[in-house]
């Protein structure tokens, strides 16, 4: 066994994906929000 | 009274297509339009796999993991289930496996299949299962050992 | 029973296609569009794909559907369109007969056209892309009647609401293509099985995926079809 | 029984909340706002720090907090359009078309957030971003489908007309959403099947529960701002023209 396949089986480190994903999703979440503030009903046209 | 006719067709309109709709999902189709084969389906079809571009899933079999001297290739057997005797393939790989690649997990192969009885394949997927648990203290390795092929969805009945 | 008793639905929708049929028989001119428009994207498929015959045969399948299904695009928004003149659709409805004898008339006629097309463009692209039909003409005929009447069901639906919006060039294939998704995987599937042999005896659940699509999306056009045309 | 009885309870909730937050103040939609911002502060900090790493996946299991709770709102979304659809067609009345078409665009946002995140998740794990897997698959044609159904409303002018074929297209569309639901135990497919809290560690149900929660607060805020858009716009199309109504005072 080569040392690479000792350590097989695991994901080591990957935060740059959970924090693309995390990042992603608050962003998104905002951005969804602010087009609903843009498009809020009002009353006077 | 043609009210009643009316929705009597209609009734009977949604009755077919709620059983056209249990057809595709239940008839027999799965088993057959899959998106990827077993091993003992595979070498069951013959020389007639040969040559088409194939989907094959199955888990890695124990002690198989070889890689070739550059470290370029990597050679395993994809089996059917967990057990020593279950049908298998030689597989090729010349791609960096995913780092959750191990004995005795799941993967999905993308290759061709030939008369020299080795898939050579270009793109490996693994497959996770729907279990997740953080390592316990003083466990070390051994979950590799202990988690059971039957979680892998590859081993899952049909 | 009395001389103002509405005709049956199956009677109804015999007189609407022949109604169709022979309007398109009349003119010719949709149908001539039609060939001439596939054959055009055949064509282009294979500049497009390139001069590989290995690639050519083994896109033939995909590349058959995706010629009959662009065309469909025309043909459905024309027979609708043929309708709106003259305010031919509102005499329709105000006639006793069912809106569903309707649906059924037209895709029907729809899909006879489709078939047709099918028919016609499937020796040229035999031309083109170097296949043959290994499995016979049967299977092929089977996987194009299939086919044809999986587009036609839910695009006559779709057209009919697309029809009497704005942009509706753009509306029909948006709300179409989705949803034809699997029932063009199926029918390109089963074709290039006809083209290359089936080795995997693959071909009957094809087929079954795209008989049950047919089923379950004219039964649904079916029932919400007259819902489309009220008011 | 105790399933369909937190079925019932969690239906009963989420539609009373939906009917206060739709016809109370706009102070109330701004608290279950500030409260979803709480929870989802909280739930980032349960999903980033106090959850454990997976054994396998290491820090990557981390994305399911988000990924799972996006597509649980996508789906209820998707599926209270099909209600509304089939509802309008039975009874028609203006909130259910307004009810439909917020549905229709909320579930589009978050299936879409849940697929691209689903999708940054396959990379590591799965060594793909994208594979035409069952389950992928079917949603990716769902997506789609939404992006139509949102075309066509804004494509007919006539109010009327366009609740009814967009609750014809709505009901059509959702022959997929079973499809989906169940691709991963009907046919084989890369994507695993769903989990249930036994397959999961307490501590990981723990972080999931709480940005589940977090994501329904928000899905409720959405929803029913969406809707009083879509309200907005129905009554301005209903309002007799300005100078009729000048003439008529």
């Amino acid at each position: 066994m080569t040392p690479l396949l000792a350590e097989a089986g695991r994901i080591q480190g990957g935060w740059s994906y959970v924090w693309t994903a995390y990042g992603l999703t608050w962003s998104a979440l905002a951005l969804y929000a602010l087009s609903l503030w843009l498009r809020r009903p009002r009353k006077e046209p | 009274m043609a009210l009643k006719r009316t929705t009597w067709l209609a009734v009977a309109a949604l009755l077919i297509a709620g059983g056209a709709l249990a057809f595709i999902a239940l008839g027999d189709l799965g088993s057959n339009l899959v998106y990827y084969w077993t091993p003992a389906e595979m070498l069951d079809a013959g020389s007639k796999a040969y040559g088409a571009t194939i989907r094959l899933g199955g888990v890695v079999q124990r002690g198989t993991i070889a890689w070739d001297s550059g470290h370029t290739e990597l050679t395993f057997r994809v089996a059917n289930d967990m057990t020593p005797t279950a049908k298998n393939v030689l597989v090729r790989v010349r791609e960096t496996p995913p780092q959750m690649f191990r004995e005795g997990i799941g993967v999905v192969v993308e290759g061709t299949f030939d008369k020299s009885q080795v898939f050579t394949s270009n793109r490996l997927m693994v497959n996770h299962s729907n279990e997740y648990r953080p390592p316990k203290p003083g466990e070390g390795d051994r979950w590799k050992n202990t988690l059971s092929s039957d979680t892998t969805s590859s081993a899952r009945p049909k | 029973m009395s001389a103002g008793r509405p005709p049956s639905l199956l009677g109804a929708t015999w007189v609407l296609v022949r109604k169709d049929l022979l309007l398109e028989w009349r003119t010719r001119a949709r149908a001539n569009a039609l060939v001439f428009f596939a054959l055009a994207t055949l064509l282009l498929f294979s500049f497009a794909l390139g001069p590989d015959t290995t690639i050519l045969r083994r896109a033939a399948g995909g590349t058959l559907w995706l010629a009959i299904l662009l065309a469909s695009v025309l043909a459905l928004g024309e027979s609708f369109r043929v309708e709106q003149e003259n305010a031919a659709l509102d005499g329709l409805r105000l006639a006793p007969a069912d809106a569903r004898a309707l649906f059924l008339a037209k895709s029907l006629a729809n899909a006879l056209l489709l078939m047709l097309l099918g028919a016609v463009i499937l020796p040229v692209l035999a031309a083109l892309a170097g296949v043959t039909l290994v499995q016979g003409p049967g299977p092929m005929a089977v996987v194009l009647v299939l086919g044809a009447l999986a587009i036609a069901g839910p695009g006559t639906l779709y057209a009919a609401i697309s029809s009497q919006a704005r942009a509706r060039d753009v509306l029909l294939p948006l709300l179409l293509f989705p949803l034809l998704i699997p029932a063009l995987v199926a029918a390109a599937k089963a074709t290039s099985l006809v083209f290359e042999g089936d080795p995997m005896l693959q071909f009957q659940s094809w087929l079954g995926l795209l008989a049950g699509f047919d089923l379950v999306y004219w039964s649904l056009g079916f029932v919400l079809f007259p819902r489309v045309l009220e008011d | 029984m105790t399933h369909a009885l937190f079925t019932v309870v969690g239906v009963a909730v989420v539609g009373g909340g939906l009917y206060a937050l739709v016809r109370g103040p706009a102070s109330w939609r701004a608290g279950v706002a500030v409260l979803a911002l709480v929870l989802l502060v909280s739930g980032a900090w349960y999903g980033l720090v106090q959850a454990p790493p997976d054994r396998e996946m290491g820090n990557v299991q981390r994305i399911m907090y988000v990924h799972v709770p996006a597509q649980w709102m996508a789906l209820m979304a998707v599926t209270l359009n099909f209600l509304c659809s089939v509802a309008y067609l039975f009874r028609p009345s203006w909130p259910k078309d307004a009810l439909a078409e917020a549905s229709a665009e909320v579930g589009l946002f978050f299936g879409a957030v849940g697929l691209v995140l689903g999708s940054i998740w396959g990379k590591p794990t799965w060594g793909v971003y994208w594979s035409w897997d069952p389950r992928l698959t079917s949603e990716a044609i769902l997506l789609v489908a939404y992006a139509g159904y949102l075309a066509l409303r804004r494509f007919i002018d006539d109010a009327e007309r366009r609740a009814v074929w967009s609750a014809v297209v709505g009901i059509i569309i959702a022959v997929d959403i079973p499809i989906i639901w169940f691709s991963v135990r009907w046919w084989r497919s890369l994507h695993q099947m769903q989990s249930s809290p036994s397959t999961v560690d307490p501590d990981m149900v723990r972080a999931l529960r709480w940005n589940a929660f977090a994501f329904l607060a928000l899905w409720l805020v959405f929803l029913s701002t969406r809707y009083l858009i879509a309200r907005a716009r129905t009554e301005r199309e209903m309002a007799p023209p300005p100078m009729v109504a000048e003439a008529a005072t």
